[in-house]
């Protein structure tokens, strides 16, 4: 049956339902007490005891470190890294161990580790609290780099994050935690990978994820009372990407626009893609809307001059549309 | 150490100073007037208060994301302190940094930090700066018990050692990280006991007794000065509100606990001192200036405007080094070769 | 006068001279004696002394942040990691503290530090040894990176970082440093974020950086054998860009290939800027030739089937030529 | 601990494999028929046998780019460790690995790693995976001198502590990181002084000095299978070679230092108490043994070819968990709800 929860929810019960599915799972992370820092956690101290649910010190490096070990040695680990931008800590064991450990002991050893990290602005947290990263870590091989959008997919993908035998980073955002959506209890978990359709239409391809994702069908809206109508494309996984989706759609529309909370990195990938590889079927240069080239302030005002807005969304289609 | 009472009373305003800023933090906070977040050090002051109050105007101070109180022991204005934490342009900042994110050059204040344990290296780098320019400063790094833990403690703890630099790590061991019990991830009750593993002095002191922490941080500084290393000193102390404004403080410790230690509230003991010293009228005017101070620094701040977009400029440092200043050695040794 | 020297004797140079020129230019790195790892230090620890070149222990993101602090408090320090992949340890401190500080302090406070650092792959050192990790770089607000790929300009960008206000990624690579080429004793620092023009063509823009340069310079020679005229750009600096230069060609020869020795993140970047700024006068589908998505293999055999090589760089050419 | 004549004789013949070993991956380096470079364990042998010998088979080894000797002393055969430092199809990790990257599952061996300090918090993830899953395996954690200075060092051995693991942190104190003297860059003179910053026990034993090296090992080793948490173990030695092939070790490191050193060789000590108790004839037997094996792991390697493109593929671990397993159990949690 369906029902409505929150992305937070929708994350606990996929750990919830992994951890009692299998007495491998664990969670590793800092403070999960008292629901953890965004409230995720709920009632897993209390559930599943200290052997599953393990407070780690402020160490970065050395917690995920210590999940990659245990993930060598039988056990299935969810890191939580409370703010992605301490992930710059942990990127030793992330890049040098538990993605290359698969591949350079010639799969002796696999790392089912998954490494949870809020991303994203939007609080006035600062600087040091509300980057977006994972242009880095598309490019790390051997990582999987997955980052849901709504609550279905949040607990969808999470059940698949953790069954996946490879070191998977799953990014939230802090601003979709309160989000609702509708859960179906029978939802089979959802396959990494495999990017989803929004909307269809065949002026332009808008592709997003995450908390952009919702701002991208806005913006589609919005269009759309202009006569212009957007397929809007979920990335879902980040990496390994699901460039088949993606091709068929500019196939189709001819015009791309790539919205992201970051610098621009993840739309450099898929922008570089399309041009590679779909570059006959384009009829209009590609847009990457992104946030500025600087470091994130806090002041409300000018935090919202430097993340995308819906205006900069909407911008980058017309702009688009304008053709070359 | 002893203290005269103009001495006490000018200690007592600075620790005031730093509680009713906080408090005004707080209220502008729960009023929805702040951007982000903000960690208060309520029941901690006796720490920056002692340790800064122990240093010269121009040693350096390397911050936390619990900061507010180093900055203001350090005699900073409050009124572009509550600016900044309200995002405006008259902030010390401009509102690009926050409460987690404030640097005060003026003050050799370089900065709060909103990465537990970054601020230790970068403390160690203005140490190694200041002995190499044999300016005579000394810096004083903060951070808590549970920073503690960090690599970059140890990391950073072993260079000042090896190198023997002026500075002293100041450990404010309020007994939580977030709502995480010391004991729970730190494998050692006194954080002063790592300073074994560098080799060098580790002193724990009442964080509690301003002038117990005075003492314990002027020998530090002293001997930093005299270049005879740096000191691991920690402050054992406590805050009385929660981790942050999201946090009461309430859920994970015993409220028989909370009270023991606010028995202990340093400000509160020491204002009963100055009281029974016959101090009450100064007391009472130090106070009225101080909440004066607040209210203005408050409309300051509120009246003030957000930074214009200009301000989003400057993510490069524009000018180059001149090269003026070096040309003609560089020449030389050009020439020589 | 001019006369020969390596990259390796053209970085120390650099940093005699700044060091000569400067006193608040001080070395920080594991092993600086006996030439340091690859043999750039020279006699500088004795030239200098122990105040100036200062060894540190193992402590990638610790002696980072120290280099941090004294840049803030009037120092110019250059920071050696001794392998790029190690530079995973000191992300931290580069993204966080190096980058943010001028911006997120309002300017109150620069940080005049250099990052040097040897990346790639060839010489069969295996996963943890090998990387080309400048696509994370090129991402960071407030850094800028710099590759070069011959002793000149490998002196002239390195006495250029040295002077520079901003934290600076100085990336080196371990197969030039016994690359020998002309050095002109009175040649003035060169320009960050200026590119160059190795090589003009009317055919095909092909653009490169550090070691693969030189690849990229056979392929075009192979090429011209073919009647293929190619422009070949050396970056130079990653970050900021060199736009005006870059699109300045593509719009002369339409077409555009990308050659890097890391997994694409780069020319990932580079793609998009030139698919979203001159996508009019391309007329063929760009090309990136970059490494494998795998971990870099150990053997040699393997390691040159992950790293692009001079064939896949020519086989990159043709295919954009054969166009759409 | 005593030690029996055929258990005296096995002891040096573990030693003097590894000796070997290393010394015919030395001459293959100079032939130019490796990858990479090498870093060999020549004079530390009695580190890696003392401490692997008194384990048992499953117990974990996590090891370091100085790691040949490690994986030796865990029995595993010379043959495919040749082959995989000359990157041949037959080594151990298919030529993928190289000498700073190789694992071998079935001795236990989470790998040699070549990030220094790398593997001290993988060897506690380890310990942690061992004691929940309450499988009374023990992690040896070795490292140099030079990784303690890392901040991995600091939070691996404090998690370590928190969590009582079964782990002992073995330091191979050779005094040297590649050619920076431990006194240049390191606190303190004996790491095992750092333990008392984890509340832990820490030993300083010789290095050259098997029985001595064993004995701390068993007692370490015990006490972490019997659920009294990690150990932090040093052993003082040397390495009588460079640090890699790149380094002979003589610009920074005195004659007589090296001589004096090399007086206390533990493999040729060893072997002379095997001749004065009157096991010539064994010695001289396995000995013989021991180079036939070099031999034959030789040509094995060198005949070997390299690996097919099919080698480069598997950067992801194909299959996922099989739903199966659990899938009832979540079914029955998905029900209560
Ligand atoms: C690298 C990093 N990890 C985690 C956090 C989240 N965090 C902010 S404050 C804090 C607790 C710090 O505890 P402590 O060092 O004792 O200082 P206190 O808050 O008690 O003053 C944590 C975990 C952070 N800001 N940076
Ligand atoms: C993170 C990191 N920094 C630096 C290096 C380069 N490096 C390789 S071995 C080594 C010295 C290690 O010294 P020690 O830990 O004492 O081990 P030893 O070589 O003496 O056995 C260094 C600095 C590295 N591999 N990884
Ligand atoms: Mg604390
Ligand atoms: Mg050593």
């Amino acid at each position: 049956m369906s029902r409505t929860a929150t992305y937070r929810d929708a994350l606990y019960e996929a750990l919830r339902e992994e951890m009692a599915g299998d007495d491998a799972v664990i969670i590793l992370g800092e403070d999960l007490d008292n629901g953890g820092a965004f409230g995720v956690m709920g009632d897993l101290p209390e559930r599943f005891g200290d052997d599953r649910i393990i407070r780690t010190p402020i160490s970065e490096n050395g917690f995920v470190g210590v999940a990659v070990g245990a993930a060598m040695t039988g056990m299935r680990p969810v890191a939580e890294i409370m703010f992605m931008d301490f992930m710059t800590l942990a990127m030793d064991q992330i890049t040098n161990h538990a993605a290359k450990i698969g591949y350079m002991y010639d799969n002796q050893y696999s790392v089912p580790l998954v490494v949870r990290t809020p991303a994203g602005a939007g609080r006035g947290y600062g600087a040091s609290h509300s980057q977006s990263l994972e242009g880095w870590l598309i490019q790390v091989p051997g990582l999987k780099v997955v980052a849901p959008s709504d609550p279905a997919d949040a607990k969808g993908l999470l059940k698949s994050a953790i069954r996946d035998n490879n070191p998977v980073v799953f990014i939230e955002n802090k601003l979709l935690y309160p989000k609702s959506g509708e859960l179906d209890d029978n939802a089979a978990p959802i396959p990494l990978g495999k990017a989803r359709i929004r909307r269809t239409g065949t002026d332009l391809t808008l592709v997003s994820y995450g908390r952009m994702l919702d701002l991208a069908l806005d913006a589609a809206d919005i269009l759309a009372s202009e006569g212009v109508e957007c397929d809007v494309i979920d990335l879902r996984t980040l990496k390994p990407l699901d460039a088949d989706t993606l091709l068929a759609s500019v196939g189709r529309t001819g015009r791309f626009v790539f919205v992201e909370e970051g610098t621009g990195g993840v739309g450099a990938e898929v922008c570089a893609l399309i041009a590679e590889r779909s570059y006959g079927s384009l009829i209009g240069r590609p847009i990457r809307v992104a946030a500025r080239d600087t470091p994130i302030p806090s002041a409300g005002p000018l935090e919202a001059r430097v993340i995308p807005q819906l205006a900069d969304i909407v911008e980058g289609c017309l702009e688009s549309l304008r053709g070359v | 150490m002893h203290t005269t009472t103009s001495e006490a009373l000018d200690l007592y305003r600075q620790m005031l100073r730093i509680r009713r800023s906080e408090e005004q933090i707080g209220w502008l906070f729960s009023r929805g007037l702040t951007m982000g977040t903000a960690h208060l050090s309520i029941g901690q002051e006796a720490c920056a208060v002692g340790v800064v109050g122990a240093a010269q105007p121009d040693d350096y101070v390397v911050s936390t994301h619990r900061g507010h109180g180093h900055l203001l022991a350090k005699g900073a204005p409050i009124a572009p302190l509550l600016a900044e934490i309200c995002g405006r342009a008259t902030g010390f900042c401009r509102g690009k940094g926050g409460s987690q994110h404030i640097a005060v050059r003026d003050y050799s204040f370089l900065g709060t930090n909103g990465i537990t344990g970054g601020g230790m290296p970068v403390a160690t780098g203005a140490a190694l700066s200041a002995k190499l320019r044999r300016s005579g400063q000394v810096a004083l790094s903060f951070f808590g018990e549970g920073a503690s833990n960090a690599g970059t403690f140890h990391e950073a703890l072993n260079m000042a050692a090896i190198w023997q630099l002026p500075i002293v790590f100041i450990c404010e061991n309020n007994g939580y990280a977030m709502w995480t019990a010391a004991a729970r991830t730190t494998s050692v009750p006194d954080i002063s006991a790592r300073a074994a593993g560098y080799g060098i002095p580790g002193v724990t002191v009442d964080g509690m007794d301003l002038l117990a922490v005075r003492a314990a941080a002027h020998e530090a500084i002293g001997r930093a000065r005299a270049g005879g290393g740096p000191t691991l000193l920690e402050a054992k102390t406590y805050r009385f509100c929660g981790h942050s404004k999201s946090d009461n403080g309430s859920k994970y410790r015993e409220r028989d606990e909370v009270a023991a230690w606010r028995e202990r509230d340093p400000i509160a003991r020491w204002r009963a001192d100055l009281l029974a010293a016959g101090a009450e009228p100064e007391v009472r005017q130090l106070e009225a200036a101080i909440e004066i101070e607040i209210d203005e620094a408050t409309r300051f701040a509120l009246d003030s405007p957000y930074a214009e977009d200009e301000a989003l400029l400057g993510a490069y440092a524009e000018t180059a080094r001149p090269a003026a200043a070096r040309t003609q050695q560089s020449q030389q040794l050009v020439e020589v070769r």
